[in-house]
């Protein structure tokens, strides 16, 4: 039996001492009629050679990135990870430890947090971070249940229509039951006007939450938003795309109150969908009603600089039904891989990745558009580094085109329910440009798709 | 040298990664964003070097203590080996690369995987409809309370209670709070175990959920969880099992067995995908058939179809609760857990279990005389000593055990949960730990509790910091190192 | 530039602390004739994105066993190696270190090294291992040195003709300059006449070395071989197959004196043939006279059990041209991979990779000799995971026919130099059969090779 | 507890890998192998678990030193970092697990990689013929020896004797007595380089070989080095260089160009193919074009045939000295070598050398009050200075200063090598290392050297053991644990 230590010497050994005669008998509290009186049904045991391959014939029976050229988005997205981050995440120390309650044996952790915690205040300019969320979608119902208790009002928030729509989903599920309107401005030009938004704004709302760049790659107008939101004493929630603040101007700048995010592009591969990295920053005055962990600085009993884990008085397990949050694990391997990415990126680094993926996007999404049958959606307005096509084919017609020539575009916008009619959300196809790509891909990509 | 902070290192134009210059005709920024839009400077990150980054980490690494490297007897939290193997193959091409937006029919791989993850998990509950999706045993709880909530609805009954028993972990509260139900704490009996009378009292139809660790967290098996779940049911209301303890009855008993409608499954613990020093986890849920309408969206199903192509499909539910997440579940996370379950099969799985609970009771035997466990003869797969004698005899506290061990090369035991137990000492082996572990470790107790009380108070002594001061902490926080 | 630290401004902040106007001047001892008046002509510096896109190209254009089933043999196995290997072997404390000159910094790599040498010395019931050499090959030439040391017969030794020919090849070049004698007794039917070794040894030979299990995969009579050896006062040198020894008698057992082998088999990925393993070890009595690096176990000042580089002495870092050898570097990192590999197997996993490459090799050498057209040669001799096949239609038919079909089998003999007249050795292919292959495996080379 | 043996771990049956039973019919061994041939009883390898095994060792690691974590000052062994990178590249699917004796038409990927290696090495050393083959510095220099050996008795030369000076690396007499040849140790100049007077005198119709290490191991670029070869030429030998030091002159000047006729290079130092705690390096060389074709088998060639398929091929030089090894050489070292060039380019390259060589002279400048170095006023990419004054002016010496380093964290530097300098301290920074560090590094040793001397003889004091008896370990050599 692999990962088991003792022998049935030493079993018998222990269970003397125990003073019982078998270990059947140690699980004499569980009444015999509540016992499984046969083997679980479940695949026979591996061994670790078969395990692997019978796991590598799964795994070659997806296609992946690597006979594919991938410009697939929607909130994942294929940026490059340097080998550095795999280096630190898989070393023992890191990912066997548990959550850092310890703080003497623990302070490889949290100073990492710490600095986690640090680098994202930077990215964001933004005041606090904590050491990370579940991932994006979740974040903005952490954000919606923090804007609620700062403002005291619990029964309406206002969401922007261009945000993730499983984002939304996400909220309405969190939300829905509870009493509190969702209200959601329709996105029907690529963003949110904000003349509409002001118009269903009110001083019963607790937040305004947008996502910028939107779900569908665009800009949208998040300074004039921010300032509607104060407007109604409303908190500004921005959900932003971290490798865009290499170019964008920050959250912390335009006054948004809670900065949130997906950071999977932070380097974590994409790995179907999860885990991944819910970044939560906010202005210093809410400190005290942010879910999930803080690191903070202190000293310890000689006067050296440590770190502990903070205003642990916020969370479940002291504050129970009364917590910020039910959260308890947080994604601590994958901030620490955010953690090395920023710190190697650095302040030229970001903004290159930022600045390639931009103008590497702004050449495709040209030399795409130029194709007879293929149109830009939404081209009035600005984008950073993903857009949406539409074919006059038919969008499954383009991605079958797109795949037999090795590329994966996406996610098709009639996946997904926008909550509003436009045709437009019917026909589009995302595509999302990574500094990954090069102009050759591009260009062959436009070749194919012209043929 | 190593915990000076990163931003220390920084230095103006040092680079720790470079990127290749556009290969497309650059245009000026403002062309393609307004220049309202754009950052005003660039973003100030530090500037350091790839070999600042990897000396400083590794550095800092070395200042934890972890699975792979000590005894973490660490309560609660099932802090067992990590096998190697799984970090190998979570990480293959193929697996580790996936967009969750690709083709479905380029996906057949790994749905089949995660459809043999929910079979297996269906059939160790005893609970046949399966979530992969909830990122965390805290958002299983979240989640599955939602789907209950949804079934009233459907069924127009009106309960707006959630019971748990005091010895609860801290989610079960949060979690029945944030899906807006009200929380109703039960008194534990003189035994640990909950206490009959005080739910009767309790139960009504009112009653939406009952929420129950079982083995609860005194590590003891609620022997009288049959009867418990009938009087839920009789009261209209459904059982959750808190799973955070199913490492110690798997292949034994199944929460759909003794009466759970509906669990969650914490990966990270009793699957093995590792802790990550706090995460990411997986928790996925179990229920009732006829719970399975409204779990969240979407779920793996096999087709009849006979291809290859499109054997496995995601699929949403018909009355889903809806999305509780972005995309499908920890995936990174439930391939690790799926590794494990194939490496171990039936019978390896329930000689896990019966290891775990070998383990504990042979630990908490040979400690009783120092470190008496008040409730329970015997245990399960982690027991709860109590430090309170001896606090009072001569002022040695819980805290100052599990930090004097610390010295000794062993992770503390939790502390002072569950609530219960006074100077509770919350001690989980796990079946990866060999008997010449235990008797050290048990060894180590022994000769601490005879050192001078001072001197523990102001343990750890050999550790890279001492206790630290949680008081100046909190009351001026210092979250990040560059306030502005 | 990737991997440096100091700025423009720092560079010229030391250049004024040493007194220099700038960097070109610190090379003034280079005489300026003697300098390279242009850039070098290599191609241009990629980043990390870059590279790994070009490596990973040059990568795909090769064919690997993940798309190919590896049945190739010759001294190089597709043995299957535990993710636990890796995850020792790439931790930077490990493969960043040097060689552990300073032992109070390198404990860790220190006792690591010696619990190899005592690994080494229970797999072949050696008295003493050193902590590796190159590789299989130069194993046999160092033995063969070390052997005339100890005999100070110096001008002749005899080989087996049925070792591997690189490793013959090898000896021939470290020897055949110097005076000494090799002389290679044929082997004609898959293995060695006993009798035709005692005709050609003399009381003039330093040593014999055979191969057991031999090129072929067949079995010598190593005992018989070995008294042989000894009548004529010569050493007798062993070359043995690691995972073999899980079964088979060890060299200790019947009186070897040097015990020497290729340990990629133990853990060492193929990696296109290097870096591999050399595995020596020998009788106690002739340990000053090894070759290579020896850890041993000592006490430090406070008389706390630790272990050193021992016998330095024979080196030739301090012995210069009397050293033992001249080999400063070893191979440790791989040393590091066959211990953890050995400690993982133990005593009943080692018999269990032996037990089934064995059982399934015969399994596959009998299914294969019934295909009409295809003989199983030497098929009067035990072997242990190899054996030789031909095909009327002649080799490269053969390869070619199982390479259609997924299989990679080999190598030809007749790409080797066997110095022996045989037919046999121009048809022949070898076939190896790990604990990796599969019954379905197997099967399905018969049947596409029948077709 | 990290430091106790593995061997005592183990217990009779515990596993630590499990293989599946045979699929096919399974024979009695004795009908398989006779019985004779079989082993009696087991191989007594120890029993643990894989836990056991990775708690073991990744403790045991932590107990090195090594670049990852600390300054690695190490002379002559150019301890620079590693990049990640190349760890990962090495290990990608298609090169590291290709088969050497696969079809090379399934090998043209790695077949082009090395042929590109070929040709970056020539032009980097500036001789046009490359091998691969050589797993180490110290036999690049045997195979070369070898090869001027086969050149000469191709031409019915007789020369027997090889020149080296006095401060040579071991491995170059030690080569040269493996291949035969006869060794001569010339003596070194005032100024630390070689003495054209003496070298003059050994020159003769005998000489085959001088070998040089230029820089030479005092940090000294050896500034008459053409002449130096001219006088060899001149009578009749070859210069052989060892590239142990290229890391000083990369891009600026080039062995082909000063006169060398052959050259091995260290890529695990020069570039970055990690040490490996001893190993595996790579020692690749290079010679001129009429010592081409008597290489060691095979080169790499690229064919004239426009096909993907066959473009490069492996060949046996026409007149080659035979095999030095199996198979083609140190390939997963050579990759990482190449991963570095490609990534540096010429500029890069030469910016290594021009760092290299800037900290050294600055590290050289702070610490030459109280670690002069004897020769030189600028050195190259390393320095040697010499404690001699401090030994005999109050008895500390190169070891103790050494052995004190270690309690702050930085590696001691190379002491008593190269022979020609007393109480030799031998320091090479590296370009890896920030002028901070250098800055701290200088600082610490200004630290030791006020210490007391007493105290300094008994350092290393924080390291897990204190200095060892290495007499004890030489008089009576434990060499494993366990002898019978």
């Amino acid at each position: 039996m692999p990962y088991l230590f003792n022998t049935p010497e030493q079993q018998q050994e222990m269970l003397e001492t125990i003073g019982v005669s078998s270990v059947e008998s140690l699980f004499a509290t569980i009444p015999s009629e509540l016992r499984l009186d046969r083997k679980l049904n479940i695949p026979p045991a591996l061994t670790e050679m078969e395990l692997q391959s019978h796991v590598s014939n799964l795994a070659e029976k997806n296609i992946g990135p690597s006979s594919r050229v991938c410009m697939l988005g929607g909130g994942a997205y294929d940026h490059f990870i340097p080998a550095a981050v795999d280096e630190i995440a898989r070393r023992g120390e890191f990912y066997t430890a548990y959550t850092p309650y310890q703080a003497e044996a623990s302070q490889g952790s949290l100073q990492t947090f710490f600095e986690f915690q640090s680098l994202i205040c930077r990215l964001t300019g933004m005041d606090v971070s904590n050491a990370s969320l579940y991932e994006g979608g979740t974040c903005v119902s952490e954000a919606t249940f923090m804007a609620m208790r700062v403002t005291n009002r619990h029964n309406r928030i206002v969401l922007l229509g261009s945000m993730h729509p499983e984002y939304r989903q996400v909220v309405e599920s969190y939300l829905n039951h509870l009493n509190c309107e969702v209200v959601v401005v329709p996105c029907v030009n690529g963003c949110v006007d904000p003349a509409d938004v002001d118009e269903v704004m009110n001083d019963q709302t607790a937040c305004l939450v947008m996502q910028h760049p939107n779900f569908l790659g665009t800009l949208e107008e998040a300074e004039q938003l921010t300032e509607i939101a104060h407007k109604y004493g409303a908190l500004s929630v921005v959900s932003y795309d971290p490798i865009s603040l290499g170019l964008l101007k920050r959250p912390g700048d335009y006054g948004a109150d809670i900065a949130i995010a997906e950071g999977q592009s932070l380097g974590t591969p994409l790995q179907f969908g999860g885990p991944y990295l819910g970044l939560f920053s906010c202005s210093k005055k809410f400190v005290r009603r942010m879910p999930g962990r803080l690191i903070g600085q202190t000293v310890d009993r000689n006067g050296k600089s440590c770190f502990v884990l903070n205003l642990q008085a916020r969370e479940q397990h002291i504050r129970r039904d009364k917590a910020t949050s039910n959260i308890c694990s947080n994604q601590g391997l994958i901030a620490i891989r955010a953690t090395v990415y920023l710190s190697l990126l650095g302040k030229q680094g970001i903004r290159e990745v930022a600045n390639l993926s931009c103008q590497k996007a702004h050449y495709a999404a040209e030399q795409l558009s130029q194709i007879e049958g293929i149109n830009l959606l939404f081209n009035n307005r600005p984008f950073f580094k993903e857009f949406v096509i539409s074919c006059s084919e038919g969008p499954d017609y383009l991605l079958r085109k797109a795949r037999q020539a090795g590329f994966d575009l996406g996610p098709e916008l009639s996946r997904f329910d926008f909550q509003n009619g436009s045709e437009l959300y019917q026909t589009g196809v995302l595509v999302a440009i990574t500094e990954q790509r090069t102009r050759a891909e591009i260009d062959r990509l436009v070749m194919a798709l012209k043929a | 040298l190593a915990t000076e902070l990163l931003f220390a290192l920084s230095q103006p134009g040092r680079r720790g990664a470079l990127f290749p210059d556009s290969d497309v005709p650059k245009k000026p920024l403002n062309e393609l964003i307004p220049q309202s839009a754009l950052a005003i400077q660039p973003t100030d990150l530090p500037e350091v070097t790839e070999p600042d980054v990897i000396r400083h980490f590794v550095n800092l690494s070395t200042l934890n203590m972890c699975v792979d490297t000590h005894f973490y007897p660490l309560g609660s939290c099932t802090m067992k080996y990590n096998p190697k193997r799984h970090e190998r193959l979570a990480g293959l091409p193929g697996i580790v690369d996936l967009h969750p937006y690709q083709n479905p029919s380029d996906l057949q791989g790994m749905l089949e995987m995660l459809y043999g993850m929910q079979e297996m998990l269906a059939e160790i509950s005893g609970l046949p409809a399966v979530s992969l999706q909830p990122a965390a045993g805290a958002q299983g709880e979240f989640t599955a309370l939602l789907t209950a909530k949804a079934y009233f609805e459907d069924r127009r009954e009106n309960r707006t209670k959630v019971l748990f028993p005091n010895s609860a972990h801290g989610t079960n509260p949060a979690s029945a709070a944030l899906a807006g139900f009200d929380c109703v704490q039960l008194e534990s009996s003189e035994e640990g175990l909950i206490d009959l009378e005080d739910l009767k009292t309790h139960l009504d139809d009112q009653t939406a959920v009952f929420m129950v660790t079982n083995p609860n967290t005194l590590g003891l098996f609620e022997k009288d969880i049959k009867q418990i779940a009938q009087m839920v049911h009789d009261a209209g209301g459904l059982v959750y099992i808190d799973g955070a303890n199913m490492n110690a009855i798997l292949g034994y008993t199944r929460p759909g067995d003794f009466g759970g409608d509906m669990m969650h499954f914490n990966v990270h613990k009793t699957f093995t995908g590792p802790h990550g020093a706090g995460g990411p986890g997986a928790g996925p849920i179990a229920v009732r058939d006829f719970l399975a309408d409204y779990l969240p969206g979407p779920v793996i199903k096999q087709t009849e179809i006979d291809s290859e192509e499109n054997q496995f499909v995601l699929e949403t539910p018909s009355k889903s609760i809806g999305r509780i997440r972005t995309f499908y579940g920890n995936i990174g996370i439930l391939v690790r857990g799926y590794c494990y379950l194939r490496t171990l099969g039936a019978e390896g799985l329930k000689a896990v279990s019966e290891n775990a609970v070998l383990n504990a009771n042979y630990l908490k035997i040979i400690l009783k005389d120092v470190l008496p466990v008040p409730n329970g003869e015997l245990c399960m797969h982690e027991f709860v000593a109590s430090a309170s004698k001896m606090k009072s005899e001569n002022g040695i506290t819980a805290m100052d055990i599990a930090k004097r061990l610390l010295d000794f090369g062993f992770h503390a035991p939790t502390v002072y949960f569950p609530l219960v137990v006074p100077e509770a000492i919350m001690v989980e082996p796990t079946e990866t730990e060999s008997k010449e572990t235990l008797d050290a470790f048990a060894e180590t107790i022994r000769q601490i509790v005879k050192e001078a009380p001072e001197f523990l108070h102001d343990a750890p002594h050999s550790t890279d910091i001492s206790r630290p001061d949680e008081v100046i902490a909190a009351r001026n926080p210092i979250l990040q190192c560059c306030e502005t």
